[in-house]
């Protein structure tokens, strides 16, 4: 059973190969087939999820490790997997085409987004540091493609905001080479267990230089700091439902990479503070630029921007409080920013032109004032508990001047959200614009995610439970070590 | 007089990456970018392999009578192949896109490329919600 | 601004890179990894070539990805230029010495790139050297003719199968042997042509792959577009 | 001996990264951009990595080369002439 956790990866991309040549005999089953992958994938991950064998080190090859390359398949990875399948499932793009020329185009675009889940399942279990190198530029050149499809031909701006993201994207590649490469010059291994051993050789000044390159390189998906300038470029340009998808559950993975190199590579007080400085500014750029911006997209892009510079806050804190912090950030922020991008589906524009659209589109209006709501951190919502474990991590530490900030930027927050919910409900004498209603299928998944949120908020002690485990599975290194390193013989 | 190799090698790699990083950053024409992004691989690759160089070692490849000798570190050569392949698919794919953003723009000025995505983006989001756009399908 | 800020942060890359190479030792590697593959590689694999068997063994994994990052490019791009009207360039035929050149060099170069493909696991050289030639060797009537242009449903055919063949070796490794791209052949002779295992036909799977998708990369940016307006 | 031949190398190979950024006419920074590639599988050779070199020397001289020429011709700035590729420079 174990060995076929690897089938999540090598099925999508079985599958996006022989994608386009499907496509060309029969169109129908070119778009069933993806979906039946996802399922069934996503069956054989929840299998792997209930059989408690998790945690586990799988040899790919049986090469033993540190030579072979090792995924190691934990709760967290699982639950990472398995949030990347359900959530492409509910964003799967729809069919946009009749024309039979067209539906070519169609196909690569489902072989496309095929690779994405797969590179992101990669992401998830990989445990080499090269080999998350290649699905992470694999996830990339597949995100780029995915931007550059737009059927409003009148959007040109997609290939620009491709081009520039590409730019900073390949930049990010170079410097991650470079830390993989100082990485081998000390250590002479790539896989996390064994340099979880050769720590005692990166605690120098050349480690964190590495650890700081990798924290640039892999940051570029996960919206870090000084290189995250494509975010609201390329979400404003791209569909909306992909927007929603890189930044719900894409940019999640490239934080976990961060946090396994954090862990493994560099598990120092220097690289913390880093993080914390780089998160910190994050967030203030981001929630500022928040409220500047007009635009509906524009802003929920930037709030992204600020909420996974929560996320780099609270991974910085020490220790397991940090851990269990930055997770319910991280999968909080997973469900409401889905949730705000399919309002922004239909809503993308000026916030102005949305004055009076919430009496129109009542379910869309209640969604987003609950998710806004959540996102802030009212109690008894899920946002206030992700939100009251970060601030009581940072006050264990003492980070009072990073509690301020948050609290600061909350209110902030408060602001830009509220005045778009005064527009949606504006009792002004202007005429309401008729814009069309969401797709049935967004609706739903929008309220899904709702009622899973509701569901958060009854299910806590069972959640706590999860993280608490999720987090000790993360820090206990030892075990990781003598899973990944010690014979594997019996594991067959 | 001529200093030792791994001043020269590692210097080599800088040099490499530092005029590539520094074009990615500095330059204004999209396909000068792309050219700087072909050396900043290029430096990222030398020092890859300079990571896996052994003095008094032989290639890693088993010849004649197959006794074993020291060799340089296989690993990292394995390493670079993939990555010189990524590099030439990624270099292919921003090629193209180049070649749509001068369709649509009619220049490669990154400057002036970002002022005309800009300006593309007010105009998008003002149209977002007038009636009678196309209804989308993403 | 941003220029003196992009020049102060090259001026810190170079100083960081330079302070950190300075400390760095040159020839003395610590070999963990290396150490072990050279002396386990010639009976794990049955590769003489230590780079094969890196590259298609122990690290099989990362050259599926690689292969999918080549597909990726080449579906990303073409659908970026699918919204263009294009059409092959129609400039005449090249002169006399490029065509007879090509006629002249077509089958060299297919033979070039298989040999290099098949002798992958014995000597320098392998998959995506040889699927580089092959993708030259077939784009090169294109140079001479550029009225021609490559059979698209065949070229796609070939990158379906190929990246398909690799994947499907290894998912017969899953299922009969337990792990995923495990080798599962006899190792045979070291340093034969017929020898370690499946290594040679993943190669061949590679190279495939790699020139079938370099040649539709190419092909794709010999179009040129059609002014409609 | 050795030290004089890679040193004369990774001049030429400085030299002509800096000119593929710095000359006006991107043809001749295209072919400085491959003549990079050239000096580098050689140190690659030296290094002992012939597998790299080889791929290196393929994909980085030939390939690479090849796509951006066609890209350049496909921008239409494959000219010569640098008077009028200034214009796109500035």
């Amino acid at each position: 059973m174990k060995h076929y956790i690897i089938l999540t990866v090598i099925l999508p991309l079985l599958v996006a190969f022989l994608l386009p040549t499907i496509g060309r005999f029969s169109y129908f089953l070119a778009r069933a087939l993806p979906p039946i992958i996802l399922i069934f994938s996503i069956v054989i991950t929840a299998c792997v999820y209930n059989n408690e064998t998790a945690p586990f080190a799988l040899h790919i090859g049986d090469f033993v490790a540190p030579q072979g390359i090792v995924f190691h398949v934990d709760s967290i990875s699982l639950l990472m997997a398995l949030s990347v399948q359900v959530f492409a499932l509910f964003l799967w793009p729809r069919r946009s085409f009749k024309l039979q020329s067209e539906q070519i185009v169609s196909n690569k675009r489902y072989s496309l987004m095929l690779l994405l889940v797969a590179s992101a399942n990669g992401l998830a279990f990989s445990g080499d540091l090269f080999n998350l190198y290649v699905f992470y530029e694999l996830l990339a050149v597949a995100t780029f493609g995915l931007i550059s499809f737009d059927t409003n031909e009148a959007n040109q701006a997609r290939f620009a905001a491709a081009f520039r993201y590409l730019v900073i994207s390949a930049t990010g590649s170079v410097m991650a080479l470079l830390g993989i490469a100082l990485v081998y010059f000390l250590t002479g291994t790539l896989n996390f267990a064994h340099l979880a051993t050769q720590q005692a050789n990166l605690f120098n000044p050349i480690g964190l230089s590495a650890f700081a390159l990798l924290l640039v390189g892999f940051g570029v998906k996960a919206e870090l700091f000084p290189v995250n300038s494509w975010v609201p470029e390329v979400y404003s340009a791209a569909s909306k439902k992909l927007s929603g998808y890189l930044a719900g559950v894409i940019s999640k993975l490239a934080v976990l990479v961060i946090i396994k190199a954090l862990l493994f590579i560099f598990p120092h007080s220097e690289a913390a503070y880093l993080m914390l400085g780089l998160g910190l500014a994050g967030l203030l750029i981001g929630e500022l630029s928040a409220m500047r911006s007009n635009d509906f997209t524009r802003m929920i892009s930037w709030s992204s921007v600020a909420q996974l510079g929560l996320v780099f806050i609270a991974f910085s804190i020490p220790g397991q409080a940090g851990i269990i912090a930055g997770l319910a950030v991280l999968f909080h922020h997973m469900f409401v920013k889905t949730a705000l991008f399919l309002i922004a589906e239909k809503w993308g524009g000026r916030i102005s032109d949305l004055h009076g659209q919430g009496y129109l589109n009542l379910i869309m209006s209640g969604i987003f004032i609950f998710v806004a709501l959540s996102l802030i951190g009212l109690p008894p919502l899920p946002g206030f508990w992700s939100k009251f474990l970060l601030l009581n991590g940072l006050a264990g530490q003492e980070y009072y001047f990073a509690i301020a900030i948050i609290l600061i930027t909350t209110v902030i927050e408060v602001n830009y959200l509220f005045r778009v919910a005064n527009h949606l409900f504006s009792r002004e004498d202007k005429p309401v614009l008729p814009i069309n209603n969401h797709h049935w299928f967004d609706t739903l998944t929008a309220s899904l995610i709702v009622v899973a949120l509701i569901v958060a908020v009854w299910e806590l002690p069972t959640i706590n439970d999860q993280l608490i485990i999720m987090s000790d599975q993360l820090l206990d290194i030892e075990s990781y070590v003598n899973r990944v390193l010690i014979s594997t013989e019996n594991g067959l | 007089m001529i200093p030792d190799i791994s001043s020269i090698l590692f210097s080599g790699a800088i040099g490499l990456l530092v005029i590539g990083v520094g074009g990615l950053l500095l330059s204004n024409n999209a396909y000068r970018v792309l050219l700087a992004l072909v050396i900043a691989e290029a430096g990222a690759n030398l020092m890859l392999v300079i990571a896996g160089y052994r003095w008094d070692a032989i290639a890693p490849i088993l010849t004649g009578d197959f006794t074993p000798q020291p060799m340089v570190d296989p690993v990292p050569q394995a390493m670079v192949l993939t990555a010189i392949v990524i590099g030439v698919g990624v270099q292919a794919l921003a090629l193209t896109l180049i070649i749509r953003v001068k369709k649509a723009y009619g220049t490669l000025n990154m400057v002036e490329i970002k002022k005309r995505m800009e300006m593309d983006f007010d105009r998008l989001s003002q149209e977002a919600n007038q009636p009678g756009k196309l209804e989308d399908n993403s | 601004m941003y220029q003196f800020a992009s020049f102060v942060f090259l001026l810190g890359f170079l100083f960081l890179i330079s302070v950190i190479t300075g400390f760095l030792p040159l020839g003395e590697p610590p070999m963990l990894v290396g150490q072990v593959i050279q002396n386990n590689a010639a009976s794990e694999t049955g590769a003489s070539n230590f780079v094969t068997s890196v590259v298609l063994g122990y690290r099989g994994i990362d050259t599926l990805g690689e292969l999918s990052i080549l597909f990726a490019a080449a579906t990303a791009g073409s659908l970026v230029l699918s919204g263009l009207k294009q059409k092959s360039i129609e400039s005449g035929d090249a002169g006399f010495l490029v065509k007879s050149a090509s006629e002249l060099f077509f089958p060299l170069l297919i033979v070039v790139g298989l040999y290099i493909v098949l002798h992958g696991h014995l000597t320098p050289g392998g998959g995506f050297q040889g699927g580089v030639i092959l993708a030259a060797a077939f784009f090169l009537p294109l140079l001479a003719k550029p009225s021609k242009s490559i059979n698209s449903l065949a070229l796609g055919l070939i990158e379906g199968l190929s990246g398909a063949a690799f994947i499907i070796i290894g998912l017969i490794a899953l299922f009969n042997e337990g792990a995923f791209l495990k080798p599962f052949f006899e190792n045979g002779e070291l340093g034969s042509l017929i020898s370690s295992g499946t290594l040679p036909l993943l190669y061949i799977a590679v190279g495939l792959k790699v020139g079938a998708e370099l040649a539709s990369l190419l092909n794709l940016l010999n179009q040129e577009e059609v002014n409609d307006s | 001996m050795i030290e004089a031949f890679v040193l004369i190398l990774v001049i030429i190979m400085l030299a002509a990264a800096l000119s593929a950024l710095l000359l006006d006419n991107l043809i001749a920074a295209t072919a400085s951009a491959s003549a990079v590639s050239i000096a580098l599988a050689t140190i690659f050779i030296i290094l002992r990595a012939p597998d790299v070199a080889m791929t290196e020397a393929v994909v980085g001289t030939g390939l690479s080369s090849l796509i951006l020429v066609l890209g350049l011709k496909r921008l239409k700035l494959w000219q010569l002439d640098t008077q009028s590729d200034n214009e796109e420079v500035k």
